[in-house]
């Protein structure tokens, strides 16, 4: 064990950091009639937006809202989505607004950034649906638009706020065997949720970490993290999975603010090592490209 | 202490009160603004003929006393808060452009007309044409909030163009004359002849209302947008029956002798009484 | 009386061939006179520029279509109102200024004379009184008679009391000329919302076209000598086109004298509906060839107008462009009037193309003398646009500057891309604004500042920015009177009502008190306007 | 002895008049009225205080009055001249006063919209059908149809029967309270628009077609109509018919002398109707009376509880100061604006012993001046 690595129970931490980037990024509150629809409006939205090379974006459901802290309401979901510049984050919401919330009975599409520092357009793009016939209001200074659809009048906000976050923290969990490994990762995933984060992947964790590149062509960009992956262990030389581990997991982590991640990094450190992981580490590339580093040796302190 | 103004007894004429608002009476002393010339019917007369003058000018100014003839109260005010302990006159807030003005008690005739900004409250009722705009303007109000706790009369929200006018009372015959966008809500009702020539704003009733004939009855149904709105007059301080948060509205639209892009929603009892 | 002296100014006199010379200008007794004694007073006109006081040849200022653009437009003046003082009246200004405003205004514009272009004989009492309340300048007004049904049947029947029954009207209203608004088509308007597709439609019940009226009334016009000629405004004002219709018109009265009206709204090529060009190159080519006429220029100017018109068709298409408000009002016999507020956009291809062939009309190398400035107050923009037109005409750079601004598609298809690098000089523009508007009103002792002439007078600074020059004279002096001070009115006067005059028969009652009984609702004795209080003080002007 | 007379009774302004006596040819019960109060007006000169006065003492009285007058105003004009109007608006320039013309027309509709109206012959000669609306010109207005000719079709909109009803070719009684909504829902046929509730639909379309049929129609209001709301309805109805024709409005005052100082009203300052002065310029005033603490009346009733110097050649009930004028169009000439607008010229067949209003103002003006 080199001189930043620590023990937390059984669970060994190592002296590695995880490296993260600068993002845009937007919140979404989605209210329906009911939290089952708001549920479904932001599982559809937050679909297919697990990584920012293959998708575009990255989102996922921040958290559930009570009808006490939606505008109009109603139970409401607020989701967070992360790409590489405003634009890009525009581009993306109009789309998944578009296609999985404006489609999803009783919902209803509200920022949840008012003070961001940029804004994109939602409603105001949205609006052409209507047709014609779509209408706006301003609500205490805020603009909404009201676009006829089958059901009745899907309400949507002018535009949302776009801060900048950051995306690509993450934990790397190993585990005896897939079970206890998934085990431990599940137990992380939960802790983590919480105001300001987003866990891309499916349910939060991602089985196939990557590297950057191929070894053998130059033309992928991004291929299987054979260093990581246990069954390659006796085949390759630069194997990280030490013996006794059977499986690995990665929680990849988009949060608005490097605290938020910190954060999130230490409650699914310490739930993890709860759960009985072997071993948890983070992925970096070396130091030289991300601008925010979290040392795991910073995380030892309980949250 | 918050620059004062005592009305001494009612005034002899109706008083032209626009030059004091908290812009221009910032920074300067009692004294100062006593010795400031007003109108009274045709004469000018100093403000300290009129008010007993205390405290010393900040962003906020206080008014007393009896002031029913006090008119232009806060009129083309941008900025600051201005507080009405009792009754005014006619055209408080009109034409202003930012701040608050309360008003413990009524306000006369054209409360907030041509409002462009800003927040006007009405604790008791409004005459008539509140937020309307005046004779021949074609864009009126074009935006902020008015909000009357009490009845509001004839032609509330006349040609507006943006913005709120909120009624917790009922509104007076004629609201939303020729409007071209913006709200109009009564939740105790509107009077008749609502919405002539309305071309894409929208008129609330809380009571039944039988539409002029350019109406059309379209849909009953629980418009999301108004839920929005109808909070939002709970956080101004206007008691919303849940029932109309959450109950049925039926939209009609019009006026179709204009755009047809308007509309009057009138809040439907039944659906409550069978809920 | 005042005598002054105005020392040292460069006197722009074109009606005199004076251009700029500087010397001293004596007034005494409201006349220009060869000296004056050492006591009057001295005015340092040194380093100014003296010209004639301004000459209005078309505007609406008066009368019961001026009123009620008032009453339409309370909410264009409510922000420009004017303060009541010792001297002057309290009033509002904006598009269509009160009455006391009007005049006030024109007086700090430097303009001591202006004509009322279009009033209804039937309501000469409503605008005598408006005119009688319109202080400082000088005024007249021209009646309208292109649509007056017993004048039609006049001239169905070939009366030889035509000249008779126009002087009377003259007479009988204390008007000053003759105005032909789409003559026969307010008519025709009025009868079916028809309009003129041709001069020689015949308009129904009376047997007579649009050519027949203009050839009788414009002939007669002139055989009795008025003082100013047959004042036209063509039919189809406004339409894509109409310049064939112009030109007919020209062609129907070459050989006699008369004056177009606010020809930019008649210059235009193209199919009625279709897309507008223009063909204003081609009227001033007839102008060159015809110098019996005259026409002022009616230019647009970018922001908002009132069009207040007799030809109430036109604001019948005006009003379903926007949908705005609208008014008409049909007088019995005589005309219509139309009222549309509207606004000038910059951007706009029609307006923008009008906005080009206004400056084509003054640019394109007519004689000045033809071609006189108007925006046809309030219909083109407001009197008070004048100095920023004349700066357009007389400063190149500004002129390209907002050249840029207008619908380039538009500004393709005039000339005034073509190099065009004419600027006015003074004295041009002391022609269009003065002397020219005076002669062709035959106001001889007007527009010029030779001795015997009115002693109204106008002194600028001369200033490169030329729209500040001419917005804000030095000092106004009319009637021999200093009225205006670097901005100030400083004398308050009532100013003449200008009445033209020509002898006729008055057996002529005789045959005009029973078409009168068929038509009007009036009665013939009650028509014409005897009150001395509504026709003084006058100047009347007779003819030659 | 008979007398060539404009009859000024109401605002038709009849000028083919002639009286003897009291009696007109032709015969005008309300224009006789009108004659015989003027001719016989007679009472003091003047009166302060109920009591009889020289005129001297009344106009100094009046100026007293004025000068201490906090919030004057200057209102009436029922039958007074341009004269008198234009005399009045000078003087309240001078003394910062509210003027109102109490029988002006509603102008908010007209400022809102517009309007298309024309002249008596205009509707005589052209118009083929004429719709008076819930007016009773026969009795406020006796010789109307007879200057707009018989040969139009008449369809009168009342539920009562009047005596103009009685000469109807078409009644339609629908009640009064629901005026607006037939303008509006005649408005909604003419777009060709489905009606939602129909019970007057049937009228409606029988009157629509009337107007479809004809070339030139003329709708003839006034007071009746109930509000500027109706007003503008009206006239929104009128602008959507006048597409395919030609479609007037005639409003019927109820006094004559109201439309003439409207217009000068609206002249000297620019707005209609009613006008504050108090600011030094000209606003339009939106609510007048309250405050008012004197009051001059023009050839017109009194306003109960303000202090009143009366200018009026009839009697005038509890005016603190009231001056006797020579009555306008009787013993005084002057210009008087028809219900349509056309400028007449007042004769004033018996001589005048009397002040005009008009120059009462300017004596009242010079007074205040010193």
């Amino acid at each position: 064990m080199s001189d930043g690595a620590y023990r937390l129970g059984d669970t060994e931490v190592t002296d590695e950091f995880a490296e993260a980037f600068p993002m845009r990024y937007a919140r979404v509150v989605i209210t329906a009639a009911t939290d089952a629809w708001a549920l479904e409006a932001a599982r559809s939205m937050t679909g297919f937006a697990t990584s920012v090379i293959g998708c575009k974006c990255e989102a996922a459901i921040e958290r559930p809202l009570d009808a006490g802290e939606t505008p109009d309401g109603r139970p409401g979901i607020a989701v967070l989505l992360f790409a590489m510049d405003s634009e890009g984050v525009g581009e993306r919401i109009l789309e998944r607004v578009g296609q999985s919330v404006m489609t999803c009975p009783t919902s209803a599409c509200f920022d949840g950034l008012p003070d961001g520092e940029k804004r994109v357009a939602v409603g105001s793009a949205l609006r052409y649906f209507g047709d014609g016939f779509q209408a706006s209001k301003v609500v205490a200074g805020e603009r909404f638009w009201r676009i006829p659809v089958m059901e009745g009048e899907f309400l949507c906000c002018e535009s949302v706020g776009v801060d900048t976050g950051v995306a690509g923290g993450n934990l790397v969990f190993l585990g005896a065997d897939d079970a206890h490994a998934l085990v431990a990762a599940q137990a992380a995933a939960d802790a983590m949720r919480g105001p300001g984060i987003a866990l891309p992947f499916p349910g939060g964790i991602v089985r196939s970490g990557s590297k950057v590149g191929s070894l053998r062509s130059s033309s992928i960009p991004a291929t299987t993290n054979h260093r990581m992956a246990p069954t390659l262990r006796a085949q390759v030389d630069d194997s990280f999975v030490p013996d006794g581990v059977g499986a690995v997991f990665e929680i990849v982590i988009d949060g608005v603010s490097e605290a938020a991640v910190r954060e999130c990094m230490r409650r699914g450190l310490h739930a993890a090592a709860d759960a009985g992981a072997l071993q948890v580490t983070a992925a970096n590339f070396g130091g030289d490209l991300g601008p925010f580093h979290f040392p795991l040796s910073e995380l030892r302190d309980p949250p | 202490m918050t620059l004062t103004l005592t009305a001494l007894t009612s005034p002899p004429a109706r008083v032209d009160l626009s030059p004091l608002v908290p812009e221009t009476t910032r920074g300067r002393s009692a004294i100062e603004v006593a010795g400031t010339a007003i109108r009274c019917g045709r004469d000018r007369v100093g403000v300290g003929e009129l008010f007993a003058v205390s405290g010393y000018g900040t962003d906020e100014l206080v008014l007393r006393g009896e002031l029913g003839r006090i008119d232009r109260i806060g009129a083309g005010m941008r900025g600051g808060r201005l507080r009405v302990e009792g009754s005014c006159g006619d055209h408080v807030g009109a034409r202003m452009t930012g701040g608050e003005i309360v008003i413990d008690g009524d306000a006369g005739a054209f409360a907030g007309a041509e409002l462009r900004g800003g927040l006007v409250r009405i604790e008791g009722s409004a005459g008539a044409s509140a937020g309307a705009g005046y004779p021949g303007t074609r864009a009126g109000m074009s935006g902020g909030e008015i909000v009357i706790a009490g009845d509001a009369g004839q032609e509330a929200g006349a040609a507006m163009r943006r913005g709120l006018v909120a009624i917790g009372g009922r509104a007076g015959d004629g609201a939303g004359l020729r409007m071209l966008a913006g709200t109009v809500i009564a939740l105790r009702g509107v009077g008749a002849e609502a919405g002539m020539g309305n071309k894409r704003g929208s008129i609330v009733s809380g009571r039944p209302l039988r539409p002029l004939p350019g109406y059309a009855r379209a849909v009953r149904y629980r418009p999301p947008a108004l839920a929005l709105q109808l909070r939002r007059l709970r956080e101004l301080g206007l008691e919303v029956p849940d029932a109309m948060l959450t109950g049925a509205w039926t939209r009609w639209a019009g006026d179709r002798l204009e755009l047809s892009r308007g509309e009057i929603l009138i809040f439907d009892e039944e659906e409550v009484a069978a809920g | 009386m005042t005598e002054i002296r105005i020392t040292g100014g460069a006197i722009h006199d074109p009606a005199n061939e004076v251009d700029g010379e500087v010397r001293d200008l004596c007034l005494r007794d409201g006349r220009i006179v060869d000296d004056v004694g050492a006591q009057a007073r001295t005015i340092d006109a040194r380093g100014m520029v003296v010209m004639p006081g301004g000459v209005d040849i078309h505007a609406h200022i008066a009368g019961p279509k001026v009123t009620a653009a008032r009453r339409l437009l309370s909410d264009d003046r409510r922000d420009d109102p004017i303060d009541r003082t010792e001297l002057l009246r309290s009033g509002t200004g904006g598009l269509v200024p009160s009455t006391f405003a009007t005049g006030y205004r024109y007086s700090l514009l430097g303009y001591t004379t202006v004509v009322e272009a279009a009033a209804p004989p039937l309501a000469a009492r409503h605008v005598l009184a408006e005119l009688r309340d319109t202080p400082m300048i000088d005024k007249a007004f021209l009646i309208l008679m292109g649509n007056n049904q017993v004048l039609f049947e006049l001239i169905r029947d070939g009366s030889a009391h035509l000249r008779d029954a126009i002087a009377w009207w003259l007479q009988a209203t204390g008007g000053y000329g003759v105005k032909l608004v789409n003559p026969g088509g307010v008519e025709l308007f009025k009868q079916s919302n028809g309009v003129i597709e041709s001069l020689d439609d015949t308009i129904a019940g009376f047997a007579v076209t649009p050519r027949q009226v203009i050839e009788a009334i414009g002939s007669a016009v002139d055989g009795l000598g008025l003082p100013h000629p047959v004042h036209v405004h063509a039919n189809n004002l406004g339409v894509a086109g109409n310049a064939a219709t112009t030109l007919d018109t020209m062609r129907t009265l070459d050989g006699r004298q008369a004056h177009f009206a606010h020809l930019q709204f008649h210059s235009y090529g193209g199919e009625p509906g279709g897309p507008m060009r223009s063909r204003a190159p081609e009227l001033l080519e007839h102008l060159a060839a015809h110098p019996e006429f005259t026409v002022d220029v009616g230019q647009v100017m970018f922001g908002d107008a009132v069009t207040t018109t007799a030809d109430a068709h036109v604001s019948t298409v005006l009003r379903d462009l926007d949908g705005g408000k609208w008014l008409n009002h049909d007088t019995e016999v005589e005309t219509g009037c139309g009222i549309v507020p509207y606004t000038y956009q910059a951007g706009n291809y029609v307006h923008a193309l009008q906005w080009g062939i206004g400056l084509e009309l003054f640019l394109l190398g007519g004689d000045p003398w033809q071609v006189m400035l108007s925006t046809d107050h309030p219909n083109g923009g407001s009197f008070l646009s004048y100095p920023k037109l004349i700066r357009l005409l007389m400063d190149r750079g500004y002129r390209e500057d907002q050249l840029g601004r207008a619908n380039r598609r538009a500004i393709r298809r005039t000339a005034l891309l073509d190099d065009l690098d004419r600027e006015y000089t003074l004295n041009e523009i002391a022609i269009i604004t003065r002397a020219a508007p005076a002669r062709r009103l035959g106001l001889r002792d007007k527009g010029h500042l030779g001795v015997g002439a009115d002693a109204d007078v106008t002194i600028y600074h001369d200033r490169e920015d030329r729209e500040e020059m001419f917005s804000t004279p030095r000092y106004v002096i009319q009637g021999g009177e200093l009225l205006v001070e670097d901005g100030d009115l400083r004398r308050v006067q009532d100013g003449l009502l200008l009445s033209g005059r020509a002898p006729f028969d008055p057996a002529v009652a005789e045959v005009l008190e029973p078409l009168f009984g068929e038509r009007y609702t009036v009665a013939f004795d009650h028509y014409p306007v005897r009150d001395p209080a509504l026709r003084e003080p006058a100047r009347t002007v007779e003819a030659s | 002895m008979s007398e060539p007379l404009i009859c000024a009774g109401c605002g038709l302004l009849c000028d083919d008049v002639t009286a003897e006596g009291t009696a007109l040819t032709p015969e005008c019960a309300l224009g006789s009225r009108w004659l015989a109060a003027r001719r016989d007006a007679g009472g003091a000169a003047a009166s302060i205080d109920g009591a009889p006065a020289d005129v001297t003492a009344a106009l100094d009285r009046a100026v007293e009055l004025l000068g201490a007058a906090r919030r004057p105003l200057l209102h009436g004009f029922d039958g007074a001249t341009v004269e008198d109007a234009r005399a009045a608006v000078t003087l309240a320039d001078r003394l910062g006063a509210l003027v109102r013309v109490d029988r002006a027309p509603d102008p908010e509709a007209v400022a809102r919209r517009g309007s298309s109206t024309a002249t008596l012959g205009e509707i005589r000669d052209r118009a083929e059908v004429v719709v008076v609306w819930r007016e009773d010109p026969e009795v406020t207005h006796p010789r109307l149809l007879e200057r707009l000719g018989s040969g139009a079709t008449l369809v009168v909109v009342d539920d009562r029967d009047t005596a103009t009803a009685a000469r109807a070719d078409v009644r339609l009684r629908w009640a009064a309270g629901r005026d607006l909504e037939a303008i509006r829902s005649l408005h909604v046929l003419e777009r060709e628009l489905p009606l939602t509730e129909d019970d007057l639909a049937g009228e409606l379309r029988g009157l629509l077609d009337r107007l479809h049929a004809v070339p030139h129609a003329a709708f003839v209001h006034g007071p009746g109509l109930g509000g500027p709301r109706a007003a503008l309805a009206l006239y929104e109805l009128v602008r959507a018919l006048s597409d395919q024709r030609h479609v007037v409005t005639l409003g019927l005052p109820p006094v004559a002398g109201s439309a003439g100082a409207d217009a000068v009203l609206t002249w000297q300052t620019g707005y209609p109707a009613a006008v504050d002065l108090a600011s030094g310029h000209p606003e339009l005033a939106l609510a007048v009376d309250e405050g008012v603490d004197v009051a001059v009346c023009v050839e017109a009733p009194a306003r109960p509880g303000v202090t009143t110097i009366a200018l009026s050649a009839l009697p005038v009930a509890d005016a603190a100061v009231h001056i006797a004028t020579a009555p306008p169009g009787v013993a005084a000439p002057g210009t008087a604006h028809r219900l349509d607008e056309v400028p007449l010229a007042l004769a004033a067949p018996w001589p005048a012993d009397r002040p005009t209003a008009a120059q009462l103002l300017a004596r009242i003006g010079e007074g205040l001046a010193r």
